[in-house]
């Protein structure tokens, strides 16, 4: 079983970007589940998302995790939330910064050792870039397909076309071309 | 005509969208309802079926659940098919025309996202409203996971407004745990899934005027009981409709349901009995605690009401200690739900040993490691042959230990 | 009127609402409590006078509370102009009026409450109250003259 | 369209009764004479629900009815909610084409007390009002909680006295304004809001018909003397609320939609408030001399309403 474990803020999308990732994964044939913590959060509370992917169904329905992945979506998070927690020896990090990972890495001690494992890429940038507005969720998914390999860009982009297929084409646009520019860029 | 609805083979739906799609699918008449979290989505969703044509009954949009539920008992009186969606605090203040819906023996559908009651106030999942509605004289089923919030849902209809039963259907699931959490679920064609529910026929219709009909009449103490007895005999009644309607819900589905699920009984020595998503749960630490060769199941009531007496009794009667679950603050007594499966096992031979676990209160998480905590101590109970520890405890509360009760036997 | 159903009229009366009637068990109530109010097809009710009905014995309108009287009204045809001031004020569904005219009280619904005397226009008054037991002949032989006005 | 006419007394007459006796409401409760005023004004079908009080304990005592037509009672409060839910599967049904019978006009009514209507369930009648079900809903006031032996409620008018706002050596009563009720559902915006006495039969039966013709939701407030808690003699019940509506302490009168009020009924001779206190053991203690200023600010603010209403009428607003 694959676990992921998303660390954002109400508002920024983790929690439609963790349904919109297990929406897609589903139709490689696997099983998913898809789940946040938050209750009565207002907008700009942080909360955690949760995805869990693995070939048979999927019943267990604790929140705890050992997470493969740990995807931060909010560049102040990544310093003030535990975001190591419960990490295994292979937890691959990608986290949304402006700073280069060196720089990064430097800011938050526990990530120190893990350089291998970590992942940088600005979501927030390339979402105004695209999108227009700070909707980091998008972008990230970009990473994660690449830092994975889980799929080919083109498979996704295109079930990702489907989950947003009620929005408008422009939104639908600006979507494609965040996650393919943050495929591009993560490092 | 409803417009089409495109619908997948294989959806990721959390449990309100799996509840709202098979209301849809239902063609329900009346829906009539008042959001509260968790289950706000289910109106949500049904909401948005309505903006976009996808459904030709009314949507009533009432004040209070209160209003929600009385709207539905007039609807459902007026001959056709009725459900709503609720939770919690809004459960609560329901619950004085669950009496009467359950009473006046009309099947209306209610999908119950449970959440704790307060206070302290909180919007998380536990059991607290199903408690609640226990002795409301509703069919009520359990959902384990959102797939079957969705079966459950659809099943719900061809029960209640099945002639000989003529009750109304709660379908459970877990506030969150469920309603919040998309997982893969694989929903039938719009036309099967009528076809399986059929439509409603109409009885006592309000709106047949060749045959006006009074619901509602006083009755005092030279009828009330009479009737009382009438309609609990129907709940008990239900049983061979509700397993009728299973088997030719797994026709349809492949899915099959039982009024209890076992899981590795066939030769286990301990065992957890649990409801909502803590069953799968687990399941999952049983497999573990097998790894570790203790032979451990679980056993859960797919069906709540009418309470599975004689299946609960049959899938544990051999079992040597026996952890009943209660996710609801008991208020001064042990769990409700282990002195019910207490009862039941008190009526075998072997009578096993059984304790109580108070557990997730306010949607505290429940993991797989607590699970497998408890069944330790079953274990503990069974080579020991009496309890060893407290009959009444808590698992996952912070604090010094808490228990109640000592055993009197060994 | 003649091919009409006349059900109605043997079952007026028959039940004393008080002691309620034949405590069935519980495998004999009715389902949810509900209660029918007419035997066969009602679809007309509107269209048809009491008498012409299929009520079932659900229907208060086969039931008495004739006792709960202490005093009856008495109807004085000869005096009644048929202003159908008791009809409309009748709480108790006691006025029998067909066609337009008055035709007399319905003593099995009629619990002796005085409103059509009350309200009855004419001098002297078509109603009046006597005795529970006074018989009608007696009773319209006792019926006073009309008041003149004073002056 | 109800073919009923009630052009005069005799021409109703003729109206066949679909509320039937031996039912249980006390002898000359002005209840039952609403009621059946209501279900004889017209032929259509009729779903009628109603709220915990008098009528409902009076009318459906298993194994009995007094109800020719479909008839519901669920609770104290939510007779309002019924209805709608009934109004919304009429529709539903309608639409998809499973009624009976498709074309046969229905008309939904829902009825509540005063203590129903005005205090506890206000909300579910004011939640119907605001998403305009087309009922009608009347209310029955006798300015107390009548079924359960006479505790005062928000109808209940100043210097009453009730057995929960007693008077006494240090009390005069009910001290408080009763609730505009009237005022309240028209600020609802209804189509149709009256109060309507039973004396005064025609403008009833009128107010009755318009309601159950107007779509929408439309509520109607009838003056209903309870001989039983008012202490007056059952025989009375007319005469007595001759006095309410002759001494303006009920005025007749209709809004429509929400602000055109016209006046029903304007007495001959406006009588003094005395009259109508004095009729009623309820009363009686504001006869007593400390007790004068009660009097005496009924009567102003009876003039005061009457007033108010005259002028909203002229003003046509």
């Amino acid at each position: 079983m694959i676990e992921i474990r998303w660390h954002s803020r109400a508002g920024q999308g983790a929690v439609t970007g963790a349904k919109s990732l297990g929406d897609i994964v589903a139709t490689t044939g696997k099983e998913v589940q898809a789940f946040a913590l938050y209750g009565s959060a207002k907008r700009g509370a942080a909360l955690r998302a949760y995805n869990r992917i693995d070939d048979e169904p999927i019943i267990t329905h604790e929140k705890f995790m050992y997470p493969d992945y740990v995807l931060v979506i909010d560049p102040a998070l990544a310093m003030t939330d535990d975001i190591t927690m419960n990490d295994k020896e292979t937890t691959k990090y990608i986290i949304t910064t402006h700073l280069d990972k060196e720089s990064l890495i430097k800011e938050i001690p526990a990530l120190q050792g893990k350089e291998d494992r970590v992942f940088v890429v600005d979501c927030i940038q390339i979402s105004l870039d695209t999108i227009g507005r700070s909707i980091p969720n998008a972008p990230m998914l970009g990473a994660f397909v690449k830092v994975s390999g889980m799929f080919e860009l083109d498979y996704f982009l295109e079930n990702m076309k489907r989950v947003l297929a009620k929005f408008p084409q422009k939104i639908i646009d600006g979507n494609m071309q965040a996650i393919t520019r943050a495929y591009n860029e993560v490092k | 005509m409803a417009e089409k609805f495109d619908l997948q083979e294989r959806e990721v739906w959390d449990g309100n969208y799996a509840a709202s799609q098979a209301m849809r699918q239902a063609k329900v008449d009346v829906m009539a309802a008042y959001p509260i979290t968790p289950s706000t989505p289910i109106v949500e969703n049904y909401g948005a079926y309505v903006a976009n044509g996808y459904v030709d009954g009314e949507f009533v949009m009432v004040e209070s659940e209160h209003a929600a539920m009385s709207a539905c008992v007039g609807a459902s009186a007026a001959g056709g098919r009725v459900a709503t969606a609720t939770s919690s605090q809004g459960f609560a203040l329901m619950v004085e025309v669950l009496y009467q819906a359950s009473g006046m023996r009309l099947p209306i559908v209610l999908n119950v996202v449970n959440r704790a009651l307060a206070s302290p106030l909180n919007v998380r999942g536990d059991h607290a409203d199903m408690y609640l509605g226990r002795d409301s004289g509703w069919i009520q089923m359990d959902a384990f996971n959102s797939q079957e919030a969705y079966d459950l849902a659809l099943c719900a209809f061809k029960i209640g407004e099945n002639h000989s039963v003529r009750l109304p259907v709660m379908v459970h699931q877990d506030g969150f745990i469920t309603s919040h959490t998309a997982q893969n679920v694989y929903p039938l064609t719009d036309e099967a899934a009528y076809n399986f529910v059929g439509e409603i026929d109409p009885v006592d219709d309000m709106l047949d005027f060749s045959r006006p009909v009074t619901y509602g009449a006083q009755t005092e103490e030279d009828w009330h009981f009479e009737h009382k007895a009438k309609q609990h005999k129907a709940l008990m009644d239900s049983v061979p409709v509700i397993e009728d309607v299973f088997a030719e819900f797994e026709k349809v589905s492949g899915r099959k349901y039982k009024r209890v699920e076992s899981y590795m009984m066939e030769d286990a020595e301990v065992a957890i009995v649990a409801l909502g998503t803590t069953v799968e749960t687990s399941r999952v630490a049983a497999l573990r605690m097998r790894e570790q060769g203790i032979k451990a199941g679980v056993v859960a009531p797919r069906v709540f009401r009418p309470f599975p007496f004689d299946e609960i009794r049959d899938a544990l009667e051999n079992v040597k200690s026996v952890a009943v679950l209660d996710r609801s603050s008991p208020g001064g007594a042990m769990g409700a739900f282990y002195n019910e499966v207490s009862a039941a096992l008190y009526t075998t031979e072997n009578r096993p040993l059984v304790t109580n676990y108070i557990y997730g209160l306010g949607g505290r998480d429940f993991a797989v490691k607590d699970a497998m905590d408890i069944f330790a101590d079953q274990k503990a109970n069974a080579d020991a042959g009496h309890i060893t520890t407290d009959i009444q405890q808590f698992s996952g509360l912070r604090g010094p230990k808490l228990g109640f009760f000592k055993t009197k036997r060994g | 009127m003649q091919d009409l159903k006349l059900c109605a009229q043997d079952k007026r009366g028959i039940h004393e609402l008080e002691a309620g009637k034949d405590l069935i068990g519980w495998d004999e109530v009715t389902q949810g409590s509900v209660l029918p109010s007419f035997e066969g097809d009602a679809s007309n009710v509107a269209h048809l006078k009491q008498e012409e009905r299929c009520y079932s014995d659900f229907n208060s309108y086969t039931a008495t509370v004739a006792s709960w009287r202490v005093k009856k009204p008495v109807f004085n045809i000869d005096v009644c102009i048929d202003c159908q001031n008791c009809w409309v004020w009748c709480p108790d569904t006691s006025i029998i009026s067909r066609d337009k005219q008055m035709l007399g009280i319905d003593y099995d619904h009629c619990k002796g409450c005085e409103v059509c005397v009350e309200v009855c226009p004419t001098n002297p008054k078509s109603l009046l109250m006597f005795a529970e037991q006074e018989d009608l002949e007696t009773a319209l032989s006792q019926w006073p003259e009309k008041k003149k006005k004073e002056k | 369209m109800a073919i009923t006419s009630v052009k005069n007394l005799k021409e109703f007459s003729t109206a066949n009764d679909r509320f039937e006796g031996a039912h249980t409401l006390c002898p000359g409760c002005a209840h039952s004479m609403i009621v059946r005023e209501l279900m004889n004004c017209t032929d259509d079908n009729l779903v009628v629900t109603t709220n915990t009080g008098c009528l409902e304990v009076s009318t459906a005592v298993y194994p009995f009815t007094s109800w020719d037509t479909s008839w519901m009672h669920i609770g104290f409060e939510n007779a309002a909610s019924a209805a709608g839910g009934a109004e919304a599967m009429y529709k539903a049904r309608k639409k998809k084409g499973t009624l009976k019978d498709n074309d046969a006009p229905v008309k939904f009514v829902a009825f509540g007390g005063d203590g129903s209507t005005f205090d506890i369930g206000f909300q579910w009648l004011s939640g119907a009002f605001e998403r305009g079900h087309d009922f009608t809903y009347i209310c029955l006031d006798n300015e107390n909680y009548a079924n359960t032996g006479g505790q005062r409620s928000s109808a209940t008018p100043i210097g009453a006295t009730t057995s929960t706002a007693q008077a006494g050596t240090h009390s005069y009563g009910k001290k408080e304004k009763k609730k505009d009720i009237v005022a309240i559902m028209a600020a609802h915006g209804a189509p149709y809001v009256a109060q309507l006495a039973p004396n005064k039969w025609k403008s009833m039966a009128k107010g009755f018909q318009k309601a159950l013709e107007t779509e929408g939701p439309c509520f109607i407030n009838t003056v209903s003397p309870c001989c039983t808690e008012w202490r007056f003699d059952p025989k009375d019940t007319i005469s007595i609320t001759d006095l309410a509506t002759d001494t303006l302490m009920f005025p007749i009168y209709e809004i429509i939609d929400g602000h055109e009020l016209n006046i029903l009924y304007r007495p001959k001779n406006v009588l003094p408030v005395e009259e109508y206190l004095a009729a009623q053991g309820r009363y009686k203690h504001l006869f007593k001399p400390e007790n004068k200023h009660v009097i005496e600010e009924i009567q102003k603010n009876i003039n005061e309403y009457w007033e108010m209403l005259q002028r909203r009428e002229e003003a046509r607003v």
